[in-house]
């Protein structure tokens, strides 16, 4: 593989003789490499959103409900926002896994190709829009959750605000299904 | 001791003033420099909530029988109403003993020794 | 009264001269006592007024200082406390004593000095009295006891300075009661003996001394009549004496008579010299008989 | 980045200092305390807070000093208790938040030593948010030289000591200046923490309240200072400088002012204290003193408003310092009939 590239030659890579280099390197990798790490970036980086959101709200709810024990009940709906964005990325994974079949040419077949990039593409797009959602839910659940300690008409206020972050997510999911509907390896999914 | 310059001329030495009471009295009086520590026990006596009767009525009884430097002894009405008995049974001049109000009490001088002599005395001789 | 005190003297007239005099300086004694006791009455009635009024005065005073003082825990906190206690040192504030003789009493007054203990700081000894609290801003600097000195730097300076000030107020109005209660405790006691010297004079040692005077004047008149009724009895017996000697005289004269001159009418003679013998007699009986007194003694 | 990991470590403290801080007691309640006709009507007012568990122990004439220590109690009880579940950045602030009871503390022993008192005694009245370790051995200490070689050089303040201090200067210097000396190298270090290595939300939140507390004591020292025999070298020497506070030229003038008409020029020059300082002129009953408390607790409520810093655990404390001292103060006020002045205190939120 030609595709080792000396440090000192980086600066190569803007010139347009490398775009070459880059199309092999990418060329010799295999479509399904693109297509599982795509999977995995979806489950992955939403996990990773939700687990974080989780930890940032719950963490403040668990100190705040110990003076305003009322607040326990409502504040669960941020980290039931929180896990939402898990669930979108389990969602998004498993319509992307339904998208890919066996093909004994994979490396030459176009169809393949494209559906390799377009569910990494679309795992990276679900991943990283559920990591910030997920982010953005942790942060204005904890900050919802110690506004409701103090004062429990703020609750109903704040949630719209943790609402429209939890939408976030959702419009990835959403790009999501549309890019990974397009792609088809080996014959996966119906209108492969 | 550095009072020998300013020993007056009739040869009597300056007193001490000592002071029983609350902390807060205390400290208060304490400010404007009457306190002494320069023998081993302090002029000043202080009565906290954990202080018994024969505790105050100990130190009262040092600063009138036992001290000889002693001019006057400040005694909030709260620590003499526990020790009223000794109060009254001091007969000294010297040092002379003045009840003062307690810091949390109105001045009540049916409680002081003196003003019941007092008030005796101008109630008989008003009479 | 019926004992009656009689103190123990020779009953003479030169005693008599002696109590006399004993009972009439006992009397101006007494009016002056009495006088003196009335003055230091009304002395000790204006003592009492003013002690009350003192009293009241250092209670309001005082009141003021501890609300000043639970100003200076507001800001400084319950450290300060602490701090000054364990930062007593040598007294700074002391009392000076100063023994006035008022009419014969010795009268204790007191008086508040500061002693700057440190001796790079100016001397300095002088009333903390109403001077102080007419100009604080002086007394800041000058006298400043140490124990406030720099105290509450941080925060509170003004504070401690301002309850500082009121304290020492109060310690003068205290200081000046004081020296009016020793005052009043001296005077109280000093009446009390006045009136007890005022009491054994009208009571005790004035009747004395006239009972005395009675006894010797009553001594002295029955050592007259005791005289009198000696030189009566000797007189008495010098007559019938006289008269004994003059009736065996008589007798003897009667006897040689009758033996010289039997020729006599001894009838009509024994007839005159009885009638002589009985007036001798009746004189005797006369000057034994009605004086009661003779059978007294 | 605070947001995101600040409440790995430090979110459940943090709200629950926020319940703490809810449970401080308002305007209101203020008025409602000022209206007692005697302790026990305020405790059954206190007894509605959360204070009553601290409270129902104490025998039924209620005292001020009473009063005061179970409030001190409370605050030693939250402050322990947050203090046990801290992690490292954060137990190290909370240190520091103590360290003013710790100087207090060291010139309270200090005096102790000077004075040849017993010591034990004299622990006895230190703050128990100012021990440190060593405490027990103190009784051995006999000389100030020996305090210092014994105590504190393995306590936290031993580099402040090093810095402004020499051991000679134990024995020589008035205990009050060694006491500002030593609050001047705590709150540049202080400043040092929160800014350099904490940095972040709580560098910023934290660096206006220290420069606030650096410039009240450079105000509060120069004004009393005025009439004392404090040379204009030494109290130049004792203010607090931190960048964010004064001006230069604020504080060259404080330094050199003799009276209070040059503290007011000079103060003149500054936007924030110029304001206070007419306020405290303006109003009769509220020293400048007051007007400080009352921004400070407006800076400590601002403080609450972010989110993800340690700001909240120094403005918690520094608070309910507040409130204890509201509420002696108005023990104080009802136990010594001065009922009118009893709503004269600083509210807390």
């Amino acid at each position: 593989m030609d595709g080792v590239v000396p440090v000192h030659c980086l600066w190569r890579w803007f010139l347009p003789d490398c775009l070459e280099l880059f199309g092999d390197l990418f060329g010799q990798i295999s479509p399904y490499w693109f297509a599982y790490v795509g999977v995995a970036f979806a489950i992955g980086l939403s996990v990773l959103g939700a687990a974080w959101g989780i930890f940032v709200t719950g963490s403040s709810l668990v100190g705040a409900s110990i003076h305003a024990p009322r607040i326990t009940s409502k504040n669960l709906v941020s980290v039931i926002f929180c896990e939402a964005v898990a669930i979108y990325g389990i969602i998004v994974a498993i319509v992307m896994a339904t998208r890919i079949g066996y093909s004994a040419h994979a490396e030459t077949d176009t169809v393949t190709k494209y559906g390799g990039y377009a569910l990494f593409a679309a795992g990276l797009v679900v991943g990283l829009s559920n990591l910030f959602c997920g982010l953005s839910i942790g942060v204005t659940g904890s900050s919802c959750a110690l506004a409701d300690a103090q004062d429990a008409t703020l609750f109903v206020k704040l949630l719209i605000v943790e609402i429209f972050a939890s939408a976030l997510g959702l419009f990835g999911v959403i790009a999501g299904i549309i890019i990974s509907s397009k792609a088809s390896l080996g014959g996966g999914g119906s209108n492969g | 001791m550095t009072e020998t310059s300013i020993r007056p001329p009739d040869g009597s030495g300056d007193r001490l003033i000592a002071i029983i009471g609350d902390e807060d009295t205390v400290t208060g009086f304490l400010l404007t420099g009457i306190g002494d520590r320069s023998t081993p026990e302090p002029t000043f006596f202080v009565v906290r909530r954990d202080t018994t009767d024969d505790a105050i009525a100990e130190a009262f009884e040092r600063f009138t029988s036992r001290r000889e430097d002693l001019g006057m002894i400040l005694i909030t009405q709260n620590a003499a109403n526990r020790i009223r008995g000794n109060i009254e049974a001091y007969e000294g001049r010297v040092p002379a003993v003045i009840e003062i109000p307690s810091k949390d009490q109105v001045y009540d001088p049916r409680q002081d020794t003196l003003m019941q002599r007092v008030q005796r005395l101008l109630g008989i001789r008003d009479r | 009264m019926s004992q009656r005190h009689v103190l123990p003297v020779v009953p003479s007239r030169m005693t008599l001269t002696q109590i006399k005099a004993r009972l009439q300086g006992a009397r101006r004694g007494h009016a002056l006592l009495k006088k003196k006791s009335d003055a230091l009455t009304v002395r000790f009635r204006a003592l009492l007024r003013e002690i009350v009024d003192r009293k009241f005065r250092a209670a309001d005073l005082l009141r003021n200082a501890s609300f000043r003082f639970a100003a200076v825990k507001y800001v400084v906190g319950e450290e300060l406390k602490h701090v000054v206690l364990e930062g007593v040192d040598h007294a700074e504030t002391r009392l000076r004593v100063r023994f006035e003789n008022v009419a014969g009493v010795p009268l204790p007054s007191y008086r508040c000095v500061t002693v700057a203990t440190d001796a790079s700081t100016a001397f300095e000894s002088r009333e903390n009295g109403a001077a102080e609290a007419l100009n604080p801003s002086r007394s800041r600097v000058v006298g400043a006891t140490s124990i406030v000195q720099y105290r509450g730097l941080g925060r509170g300076g003004q504070q401690i300075i301002s309850c500082r000030d009121a304290y020492q107020e109060a310690l003068s109005a205290l200081v000046e009661l004081a020296s009016l209660q020793t005052c009043f405790m001296v005077l109280d006691e000093a009446i009390k003996i006045t009136n007890r010297r005022v009491n054994a004079l009208e009571n005790v040692l004035i009747p004395r001394l006239e009972n005395t005077i009675a006894y010797i004047v009553s001594e002295l008149d029955e050592q007259e009549r005791e005289e009198f009724f000696r030189l009566k009895l000797v007189q008495n017996r010098k007559k019938r004496e006289l008269a004994r000697s003059q009736a065996t005289e008589l007798r003897a004269r009667e006897r040689r008579a009758a033996q010289a001159l039997n020729a006599f009418d001894l009838n009509s003679f024994h007839e005159a010299l009885g009638a002589e013998t009985a007036a001798a007699e009746s004189l005797l009986e006369q000057t034994t008989g009605h004086d009661p007194d003779l059978l007294n003694i | 980045m605070d947001m995101l990991t600040f409440n790995a470590d430090n979110g459940y403290l943090e709200a629950v200092v926020r319940g703490l801080k809810a449970s401080l007691l308002r305007r209101n309640d203020y008025t409602n305390l000022a209206q007692c006709e005697n302790l026990e009507d305020v405790r059954t007012i206190l007894n509605s807070t959360d204070y009553a568990p601290w409270l129902q122990n104490e025998p039924a004439p209620l005292q001020t000093q009473a009063l005061f220590d179970c409030l001190t109690e409370r605050l030693v009880h939250d402050y322990r208790s947050v203090r046990s579940q801290a992690y490292a950045p954060l137990s190290t602030f909370l240190d520091y938040i103590t360290y003013p009871y710790m100087i207090d503390n060291l010139v309270l022993l200090l005096m102790g030593v000077l004075r040849n008192r017993d010591l034990g005694e004299v622990l006895d009245k230190c703050h128990p948010l100012g021990l440190f370790e060593g405490m027990a051995t103190l009784a051995v200490v006999t000389s100030p030289e020996e305090l210092y070689r014994e105590i504190l050089v393995d306590t936290p303040l031993a580099p402040y000591f090093a810095e402004c201090v020499s051991v000679h200067d134990l024995t020589e210097m008035n205990v009050e200046i060694i006491r500002n000396l030593l609050y001047k190298a705590y709150l540049a270090d202080f400043y040092h923490l929160c800014v350099k290595r904490i940095g972040g939300t709580t560098g910023a939140v934290m660096a206006s309240l220290i420069s606030f507390e650096a410039d009240r004591r450079v105000i509060n020292i120069t004004l009393n200072s005025l009439d004392t025999a404090l040379r204009k070298d030494e109290r130049v020497a004792l203010f607090p400088r931190l960048p964010g506070g004064l001006d230069d030229e604020v504080v060259y003038r404080l330094g050199r002012a003799d009276d209070l008409q040059a503290v007011a020029l000079a103060m003149d020059l500054s936007g924030t204290y110029r304001a206070l300082f007419q306020q405290a002129a303006e109003r009769e009953d509220h020293s400048l003193e007051d007007q400080f408390l009352e921004h400070e607790m407006k800076l400590l409520r601002e403080a609450f408003d972010v989110q993800f810093h340690y700001g909240v655990f120094y403005a918690y404390f520094r608070m309910r310092e507040q409130e204890i001292r509201n509420l002696t103060w108005i023990g104080e006020c009802i136990t010594q009939k001065q009922y009118a002045h009893a709503s004269r205190v600083v509210p807390i939120l």
